[in-house]
């Protein structure tokens, strides 16, 4: 153990966390002014690191782990890693005109994404309890006050008191669920406690092969914690108002960077912490992955708000991906990485087309009954919208296919024929709300509220991830499947 | 030129001439749109002329393993073959039939119709279990648009309609694929054509295939979302919905059920005939009762897609040839016969069939066609339909004479309810004044409907041009369900040895060398046999 | 080129001709090149004919392209010429020929002659293909080729409701027919492992006896096979059960109803049957269903000839009538004779046929015999050709010495039903002397009424029309909408007659003026069929050894049944002449001799002239059987079935679903924090209970 | 003699008592921060408790890392309902449901 | 004996005062009930011979959190007489749920399985060395093994702390600052204005 080769290995938060600081700096004296300066710098910083780990994603070392095994910089944690700075990244790009027009830019908001995404990277790098925690909260603290940063507007506010609430509610459940576990298993060490919780070699935390309750209790409290930070069914229930309340660039955040951070978090650790008692999570899991599908369906087909539509598509989606975790297989890890994978493209490229929604006076549109029309007045934008509504409705020949494909192959894989079943049926309730999108643009009269005028940052992301989810992306599948394979692989060895 | 990979371009060409047309003009984008079919209807007889009959199964392959999971990999037999061409062969008729029907947003409607054109080529040439997938599907986004934005009143009920329920039936396959190719190891369709799955796993496979083709096709009770996507649709894509998508159901069954789970079809195929039967006595009658044109040949296009089904289980060769024909001609002739609504409606603007009559007067050329069309989809002897018909129909008789028998009602209640259609539109007093004005085709309207007419009678007289081709396929997919064959209800059973009937005897009966007394001996051997029983 | 490719093609050359060309192309010409097609095709046929009767042909097959195969199933495009081919062929293009030519005269006004004359065509292509089959399958194209000209010319005034009512009728009834006849093929497919008619009559025999599933039950294949192909027949030669739609084909222009209502088309099922006749005298049951139902529907067409008005409904039910006795004929075994009374029976009723044709002409499309009367001296051709005809049909003839073409062939029915010796040809021959009594009857009623007694036209409508100038005296003209008629009512009716009172009485000032040279051709060469066709051919055709080598085969020809005819009983062969006598006596008296017999009769027997006159109410039944049912149940499925149930318990009843599920979902998201921990709350204890429990 | 029961089961008490101030009170967003931490405390009871009978101090460990965020948690929960307060005028929290369905 | 009744006495009491905190219906109340509750956990903390935490209970939660709390109570001025008492309607139901949780928790683990609980094994990393303070072992444990997390909690705060201040700290407009530079900076005659006006034809400003 050297701290040397230990700060190497976390050079990616190393530079985060200098960056974080030396621009608090620059945001004390620059003040508000400094605030565009201040946001490239970490934009750039951000992309910096995903270069840092990039090289990682590929496999890298045999260990890889940090701290005394506190933290790991395997290609699983590089993996998420990459898609939470980039996420973090495009989600930057696309605010500061966004909050300037608010009269909410502050230069501080820059910064707090920085350690957000800082909380994000010890997240999914966490293999000790306490590392998690921590990761855990400085994400969480960074994002209660980001829902809030409007601070003028009510619906912020209010979207940042109930985050916050109900994340220290959840925090709660999840710290007790830790402490739990902890004295059951005697260690915060996930390598430990997955020995431990083996019953097939006498776990510590096991009497004959069968886990002890408190233990039990112990994974249970903690997958309740974290499945509202993925927002599962029926943790879910902040989502839609946060999504809707916070700034929408704030929103484009929550969709993306903190996403993958939790599920991967929450991948971690039920594969590899808990790896060793699979049944007894399995069916919780099949439970919250149909639960989310189903609900976050339903709920988005009754929206106007085109924000909470993605909200309840959040839900729906993330459903999908649980169905990966639920098979609790190598390929359904890998399944999940790629469908989160693609996910994070949907979404920024969504919220992009969201945030390029502006009528005459520059105010943002939400409603989804202004986008009447859109394909006549602005049609490459509702030709892009259109393009990743039928990808997250995973309509092929669009990249939003692969992802639930991947996923239904891992569930089939693994002989759960029944879960791929009723996931891919209740599917078909989820297209029902994104053809209503389609409907809106191509249909319905124009209703002329949403004005021309574009911002070059929010064009190029949109172009992009039109680009990505286009049958183009199909190209991708063979590197895209490599890399989530090699990066679930190695949650699966101890 | 043997080399030259002339499916990928069949595909590529309409998709390349889709993304420009989003950019050109209106009438730019008709002529690319227009210039684009025709070139791929050039490849097509390329394909059909270099299509060797009696080569190997599959030709024109092309493989290349751009994707992780699945690959590129196209090639045709025989019975995509003819699906290919019947596709190319309507879509330059769609983009004519639309030239001056659709007035607004034009490069988009013809964006959509080649991005059509390109997924349905694709469906027929997939050679790998995903793509095939991906390109099934797929079509379900164009021709959403297609009825959403230049359909009729109800149109966003139709669309959804159509969309969601052929999702769901297909999401259900999809879930049956991946358990295939986890099972077999390859997604290779001809390869898992000789799979065989344990009989089992058969049956939830072919349920899940069914839940999709059953839609597609679509079969008696999941068939309503059809009346409405026709009767909402353009009239192009009317045409290219009943001429083409509709036979993706019934290339399903050909190209998966069968030969993939021939026992569970052998198993299933009394739910086969009983919902065929059902839909066609139960969707003609419906058909005769209605008021909107569109709506009526939706119902009459159940009707018929259930003989499809119907000779298609029937397991053997006329039977899935008879099938095969009925799809070619179905396309043409419903696909005609929506054109020759779309011809009225671009006139006069409804579909109610009581804002018609007398058209023959002022209108004969079309009444002609008209004419024609009808009695090619009430199965004339001599026109496309008959053949596919008989052929079905004499398949499945040798299984069951009780399917036989009700499926043949089709051809009565058919002929009823055409004809009453007919009779309300084109023969009559001129009620309506508007009606009476219309002129008679143009130019351009013959020119669309003619070329179908000739292909029409060319099967009805020639079929051989089209059964050709994909006999040798029809007879490998016959071996392949020899083992499952179900046996027929006929079971002939020789009577008492008809000792004053030899050959020499029956050969008189036609020479007429025979003496009385051997007849008399016959006749009353034969009466004695009889009153034995 | 073999001449018979000529005889079949060119019909539909000439017909392609005139209907593409149509308007285009005129009148005359489209008139000439149809005409003269046919009439090239008459000439070429009588020499095979002849030459058959000489016995130097031999039966032949052309073949013309292959149309289908799939797997063992094979059948092409080909000529079949034999002796049966020969008689139709001979049949088929005189009548039509002369029909063409006679449609110059009868269409002559009407705006849309090309059309009528390529359907003209057309027809005759499809009824000689259907005579030239060698397999099932070409039979039954032609079969439904004839069926779509049928039905094509019975809606020629498609502007009429009556026509395309009836026009649709007919093809629909047809169709039920077919439907057998289909099933007929499939089963014989099934059976014989063929469709080509010579090898299923070689093989037939073999197959006696033997038994074969049927929906659900066992039957004798045999009898099973011939039932179906015969109700096949039974559809295209409107027998009983199917018969409906015949008088109603009346619509259609008279020359329509001449050459298919009653000389080629409607005989096809004798001639598939005679065609077949070596597979149905191997199942006796079969041949006793063809017996029965052939002399059901000649006693039933013959009773409700004696009541109707209608001058072409008389003819039609008369035909009706003359195909039961054919098919009786075939059906006691004599196809011989069966084919002869086909024979004769399409010169004489042709004859009649256009004979009325040109009455009608001559009233001015007036067809109820009731305003008709003393027409003799006005158009005193067509009343010898009448004559003719009905002597004809009538079957007046000396037994043993000689008679009109009638007289042979349906005596030899009669004679060689009650030959047969079963009691099933017993019945039938008396059934037969019945019909003949009916038969005699209504057609002397039909001249009386026409050519004699006194002028009654005064009362037409259609007379009282033509005499008011308003020259639109042509059928072309009356469907020319509603103009006409209310110009028509405006008139009234009550004036002509007395405004006209200077003319004869009961004639309304009218001269019915004879028919155009066009219309008399026709009905002078058919008259000379009517009254020679029988004394020149019944050897040939019935004739004991004439008959065996006329044949070749090409029919069962029972020399014993042959024989045995001639030694029937003497009052057997005398029968049908005295019961033609009396019923000419009874429709003298009746109709000449004290007109007030009829109304009494009426009045005495009043349902049973109500249900001979309506038809034994075979349409009212089937109306109420079959066709309400058929749209209430459509309506029933498409209102109940596909909307409110299909529809609302599936995609709709999803959505509806779904959409309950939307509003509980909306609802459970109240805002509230605290129902959000609770449901946090909720989760957290279910999971925890069911790890518990689990 | 007490034993780690003991402990388990007055912390799961108090855990619940807090989960209860959450959800059954409708007055005052503050008293919600307050069960909160009634939380955390339920939660290092069983920390110290657990890492006293492991003889481990890392329980302690984290009991201090739980108390540091917990203190920035308060922090940041308080700012939010100040400027929530400052929006709404009130706290009273069946108000917080402008955003719902 | 003592020890017993010690932790019966702490456990009470904690629990009596968190029932109060919140059920009170004062907040003032509320948070002093609270601060009541954490002395009796640190008492309890004491019993299980973490000094350390205890101290830290009292001096963190006692003296920042908690005060921080009726700062904010005080501060917001909430008018008591509006705010509404009571439960809300689904209080049958939630503290249904909430029994049951604790059923199972208490039952669960507390007691339910064989006796006592059986913990598992700890790590030999934790152990505290013999001999040593708690408050020196948590020590030399937090400053070399979790170092690494230490600083990161540190980023905590600090995030916390820029939250806190990004939310709640405000520019006000339309209060006049004192600019003192400016002040020293000024000269008479920038300031004043010598006008020699006509008689009779008043100042122009």
């Amino acid at each position: 153990m050297s701290w040397a080769l230990s700060l190497r290995l976390m050079a990616a938060e190393d530079v985060l966390s200098i960056s974080g600081l030396v621009l608090l700096m620059f945001a004390a004296w620059g003040g508000d002014r400094a605030t565009r300066a201040i946001n490239w710098v970490a934009v750039l910083t951000l992309l910096g690191a995903a270069a840092l780990v990039a090289p990682t994603m590929a496999g890298g070392a045999a260990d890889m782990s940090a701290f005394y095994g506190q933290y790991s910089g395997d290609a699983f944690s590089a993996f998420a890693k990459i898609l939470i700075y980039l996420g973090a990244a495009a989600a930057l790009v696309m605010t500061p005109s966004f909050l300037e027009r608010m009269g909410a830019a502050r230069a501080e908001y820059p910064l707090l994404v920085l350690f957000a995404a800082l909380g994000m990277g010890l997240m999914v790098s966490a293999t000790n309890l306490l590392t998690l925690y921590i990761g855990l909260e400085m994400n969480s603290l960074a994002a209660y006050v980001l829902a809030s940063f409007a601070r003028s507007d009510e619906r912020s506010a209010e979207a940042g008191l109930k985050y916050f609430v109900l994340g220290a509610l959840a925090s709660g459940i999840l710290l007790f669920g830790m402490s739990l576990v902890y004295g059951f298993t005697g260690s915060l060490d996930f390598g430990a406690i997955r020995t431990a919780l083996d019953g097939a070699h006498g776990g510590a935390a096991t009497v004959d092969g069968v886990l002890s309750q408190g233990a039990l209790f112990g994974i249970v409290f903690m997958l309740a914690g974290l499945a509202f930070k993925i927002s599962a069914v029926p943790f879910h229930m902040w989502t839609p108002d946060v999504y809707e309340g916070a700034p929408t660039p704030v929103t484009t955040l929550f969709a993306t960077a903190p996403k993958v951070a939790a599920l991967g978090l929450t991948m971690r650790v039920a594969l590899f912490a808990f790896g060793t008692q699979v049944h007894a999570w399995q069916q919780v899991m099949i439970f919250l992955s149909l639960a989310s599908i189903v609900v976050g369906a339903l709920g988005a087909i009754g929206q106007d708000n085109i924000k909470r539509l993605m909200a309840y598509s959040s839900i729906n989606n993330v459903g999908f991906m649980l169905i990966g975790l639920a098979v609790a297989t190598p390929a359904g890890a890998s399944a999940m990485l790629v469908y989160l994978a693609i996910y994070v493209v949907m979404s920024l490229g969504g919220f992009a087309a969201v945030l390029m929604l502006r009528d005459q006076d520059g105010a943002a549109v939400e409603s989804i009954a202004a986008l009447g029309g859109l394909s006549r007045s602005r049609p490459g934008l509702a030709g892009a919208l259109a393009m990743i509504m039928f990808s997250l409705a995973g309509i092929p020949p669009l990249f939003g296919f692969w992802g639930k494909f991947v996923v239904f192959q891992a569930a089939v894989q693994a002989g759960m024929l029944p879960l791929a079943t009723i996931g891919i049926a209740a599917s078909v309730i989820g297209a029902f709300y994104y053809l209503k999108v389609v409907k809106v643009m191509y249909f319905d009269e124009a209703t002329g509220v949403v004005a021309n005028g574009n911002e070059l940052s929010h064009g190029v992301i949109l172009t992009v991830s039109a680009v990505v989810l286009s049958p183009l992306g199909y190209l991708a599948t063979g590197w895209l499947g490599n890399l989530a394979a090699t990066a679930a692989a190695s949650l699966f060895h101890s | 030129m043997s080399n030259f990979p002339i499916l990928s371009a069949m595909l590529a060409v309409p998709m390349a001439a889709s993304l420009v047309c989003l950019l050109a003009d209106a009438q730019r984008a008709r002529l690319i749109a227009l210039g684009a079919t025709l070139v791929d209807f050039a490849l097509g007889l390329l394909l059909w002329q270099g299509y060797q009959i009696g080569g190997s199964q599959w030709q024109f392959v092309e493989k290349a393993p751009l994707f992780a999971g699945f690959q590129w990999a196209l090639g045709i037999d025989g019975i995509a073959l003819v699906l290919i061409e019947l596709s190319v062969f309507l879509m330059p008729l769609c983009i004519l039939a639309s030239w001056d029907a659709i007035e607004k947003r034009v490069s988009e409607y013809m964006a959509a119709f080649l991005l059509m054109e390109t997924l349905m080529i694709g469906v027929f040439t997939a050679q790998d279990l995903f793509l095939f997938y991906i390109m099934f599907e797929a079509g379900l986004i164009p021709m959403y648009l297609i009825i959403g934005i230049w359909g009729g009143v109800d149109r966003i009920y139709a669309s959804y309609k159509f969309f969601l329920y052929t999702l769901l039936g297909s999401v259900l396959m999809l879930i049956a694929m991946l358990w295939m190719v986890n099972f077999a190891g390859t997604t290779d369709i001809p390869t898992l054509m000789h799979t065989d799955f344990p009989v089992a796993a058969q049956r939830w496979l072919w349920l899940a295939f069914f839940a999709s083709f059953a839609v597609k096709m679509p079969m008696w009770p999941v068939h309503t979302w059809l009346p409405d996507a026709h009767v909402q649709a353009p009239t192009a894509g009317s045409v290219i919905l009943a001429g083409v998508l509709l036979k993706m159901g019934g290339y399903g069954f050909i190209r998966f059920s069968l030969p993939m789970f021939p026992e569970a079809s052998a198993q299933f195929a009394p739910l086969v005939f009983a919902l065929s039967m059902v839909a066609v006595v139960y969707t003609s009658l419906v058909a005769l009762v209605q008021h909107d044109m569109k709506k009526l040949i939706a119902y009459s296009s159940v009707a018929h897609m259930a003989i499809v089904t119907v000779g298609l289980f029937a397991f053997n060769r006329q039977g899935l040839e008879g099938a095969m024909v009925v799809m070619l001609s179905h396309g043409l002739v419903s696909g005609a016969l929506f054109l020759c609504v779309g011809v009225i409606y671009d006139r006069l603007h409804t579909r109610e069939i009581d804002r018609y009559g007398g058209l023959s007067i002022n209108m004969p050329k079309y009444a002609l066609l008209f004419m024609l069309f009808t009695m090619a989809s009430v199965g004339l002897p001599g026109t496309s339909g008959f053949v596919g018909e008989f052929l079905s129909m004499l398949g499945i008789y040798q299984l069951s004479s009780w399917v036989a028998l009700v499926s043949g009602t089709g051809i009565i209640l058919g002929a009823a309810y055409m004809l009453y259609l007919y009779r309300r539109v084109a023969f009559g007093a001129q009620k309506h004044a508007d009606a009476a004005a219309m002129p008679d085709l143009s130019t351009r309207e013959i020119v669309i409907l003619a070329p179908i007419a000739a292909a029409v009678l060319w099967m009805g007289v020639y079929p051989e041009s089209f059964i050709a081709p994909f006999r040798a396929d029809i007879a490998a997919l016959d071996a392949r369900l020899a083992q499952a064959k179900p046996r027929g209800d006929a079971a002939l059973t020789p009577g008492t040895p008809n000792r004053a009937a030899p050959a020499g005897e029956a050969h008189a009966a036609l020479g007429g060398a025979a003496t009385i007394k051997q007849k008399v001996a016959l006749a009353s051997e034969v009466a004695a046999a009889g009153r034995a029983r | 080129m073999n001449p018979i490719l000529f005889i079949v093609f060119l019909p539909l050359l000439a017909a392609a001709i005139a209907g593409l060309g149509n308007k285009a192309l005129g009148n005359v010409a489209a008139k000439s090149v149809t005409t003269g097609a046919l009439f090239v095709s008459c000439a070429l046929s009588w020499p095979i004919f002849l030459s058959f009767v000489g016995g130097t042909a031999e039966a032949s097959v052309t073949p013309v392209l292959h149309w289908v195969s799939s797997g063992a199933l094979n059948f092409d495009w080909e000529l079949r010429v034999d002796t049966m081919t020969a008689v139709m062929l001979v049949v088929i293009t005189s009548v039509s020929a002369l029909v063409h030519l006679y449609s110059w005269g009868y269409m002559a006004e009407d705006p849309d002659q090309p059309r009528f004359f390529a359907y003209l065509s057309l027809f005759t292509f499809a009824m000689l293909m259907l005579v030239t089959a060698n397999n099932l399958v070409q039979m039954f194209f032609g079969w439904e080729g004839v069926g779509l000209a049928s039905y094509l010319l019975i809606g020629f005034w498609f502007q009429r409701p009556s026509a395309c009512a009836a026009a649709i009728k007919a093809f629909v009834v047809n169709r039920v027919g077919d439907l057998g006849f289909m099933l007929g093929i499939f089963g014989t497919y099934l059976v014989f492992g063929t469709v080509s008619i010579p090898e299923i009559l070689h093989a037939a025999p073999s197959m006696a006896g033997s038994t074969i599933g049927f929906l659900g039950h066992r039957f004798d294949t045999m009898t099973i096979l011939c039932i179906l192909l015969f109700i096949g027949a039974c559809g295209k030669s409107a027998q009983l059960g199917l018969h409906t739609w015949l008088p109603d084909a009346m619509e259609g222009p008279t020359p329509v109803s001449a050459l298919i209502h009653a000389a080629t088309m409607v005989t096809a099922g004798v001639f598939m049957v005679c065609r077949l006749s070596p597979m149905f005298v191997t199942s006796p049951v079969a041949m006793d269903v063809v017996t029965v139902v052939g002399a059901a529907t000649c006693f039933f067409a013959a009773t409700v000839g004696t009541t109707q008005w209608d001058i072409k409904r008389v003819i039609a039910y008369s035909t009706c009538s003359q195909l039961g006795y054919m098919f009786f004929a075939a059906g006691v075994g004599a196809f011989g004779a069966s084919m002869f009374h086909l024979f004769t029976h399409a010169f004489f009723k042709a004859l009649l046929f256009l004979g009325a044709g040109s009455v009608i002409h001559a009233m001015h499309h007036e067809q109820d015999m009731r305003y008709y009367g003393a027409l003799r001296k006005e158009i005193p051709l067509t009343f010898w050709a009448m004559m003719a005809g009905t002597l004809a049909i009538t079957g007046v003839g000396i037994a043993e010495i000689g008679g009109f073409a009638g007289f042979y062939s349906k005596d030899a029915i009669i004679e060689a039903a009650y030959a047969r010796g079963t009691d099933v040809g017993h019945f039938a021959s008396f059934i037969g002397i019945f019909a003949a009594l009916l038969t005699s009857f209504y057609s002397w009623r039909l001249v009386f009424l026409t050519f004699f007694g006194k002028p009654r036209w005064a009362a037409s409508e259609h007379i009282q029309h033509a005499v008011h100038g308003d020259h639109h005296d042509h059928p072309a003209d009356e469907h020319s909408g509603e103009a006409t008629e209310a110009a028509h009512g405006a008139h009234g009716h009550d004036d002509h007659a007395h405004g006209h009172g200077h003319a004869a009485e009961g004639t309304a000032g009218y001269h019915p003026h004879e028919s155009p040279i066009a219309m008399l051709i026709p009905l002078g060469v058919l008259t000379l069929g009517a009254v020679f066709a029988g004394a020149v051919f019944h050897g040939p055709f019935v004739g004991v050894e004439q008959g065996l080598e006329f044949w070749k085969g090409a029919l069962v020809f029972d020399e014993h049944l042959m024989h045995a005819s001639h030694s029937v009983p003497v009052w057997i062969k005398w029968a049908p002449f005295t019961v033609m006598l009396t019923g000419l006596l009874v429709a003298w008296y009746a109709y000449l001799k004290n007109p007030k017999l009829p109304a009494a009769f009426v009045a005495q027997f009043g349902i049973l002239h109500q249900f001979l006159f309506n038809k034994w109410y075979f349409d009212e039944l089937y109306d109420f059987l079959f066709v309400r049912p058929a749209f209430w149940i459509g309506r029933q499925f498409w209102k109940i079935g596909d909307i409110g149930i299909i529809d609302r318990f599936g995609p709709n009843g999803a959505a509806w679903v779904v959409a309950k599920g939307t509003v509980g979902a909306k609802r459970l998201q109240s805002g509230y924090l605290t129902s959000y921990a609770l449901i946090m709350l909720l989760g957290l204890v279910g999971a925890v209970s069911w790890v518990i429990a689990g | 003699m007490i034993g780690i029961e003991h402990y388990v089961v007055v912390s799961s008490i108090l855990f619940v008592l807090g989960v209860l101030g959450i959800f059954l009170n409708r007055k005052n967003v503050i008293v919600i921060l307050m069960a909160i931490e009634l939380i955390l405390l339920a939660v290092n009871i069983n920390l110290v408790a657990f890492s006293a009978f492991l003889h481990d101090l890392t329980g302690q460990i984290f009991a201090m890392f739980v108390l540091t965020v917990a203190a920035g948690e308060a922090a940041i929960g308080l700012a939010i309902l100040v400027i929530y307060f400052r929006g709404r005028g009130t706290i009273a929290v069946d108000d917080v449901n402008h955003m719902k369905g | 004996m003592i020890h017993v009744l010690a932790f019966y006495l702490f456990a009470g009491l904690m629990l009596l005062a968190g029932l109060l905190t919140i059920t009170a219906r004062n907040p003032v109340h509320a948070v002093l009930w609270l601060i009541v509750a954490f002395f009796n956990a640190a008492g309890l903390m004491v019993l299980l011979g973490a000094e350390f935490v205890a101290m830290l209970l009292v001096i963190v939660y006692v003296g920042a959190v908690a005060v921080l709390f009726l700062f904010v109570v005080m501060m917001l001025d909430i008018d008591f007489a509006t705010l509404r008492a009571g439960f809300i309607r689904n209080f049958p139901l939630g503290v249904l749920i909430a029994l049951v949780l604790l059923g199972e928790l208490v039952i669960g683990i507390g007691a339910e399985r064989a006796g006592a609980i059986r913990l598992g094994l700890p790590d030999v990393a934790g152990q505290a060395p013999e001999g040593m303070s708690n408050i020196a072992a948590i020590g030399a444990l937090l400053y070399s093994r979790y170092l690494f997390l230490f600083e990161a909690a540190g980023l905590i705060l600090l995030v916390a702390m820029i939250g806190a201040i990004v939310l709640t700290h405000r520019q006000r407009g339309g209060v006049r600052g004192q600019n003192i530079s400016k002040q020293v900076a000024r000269r008479p005659e920038e300031a004043t204005v010598n006008l020699r006006p006509e008689v009779g034809a008043g100042v122009k400003l």
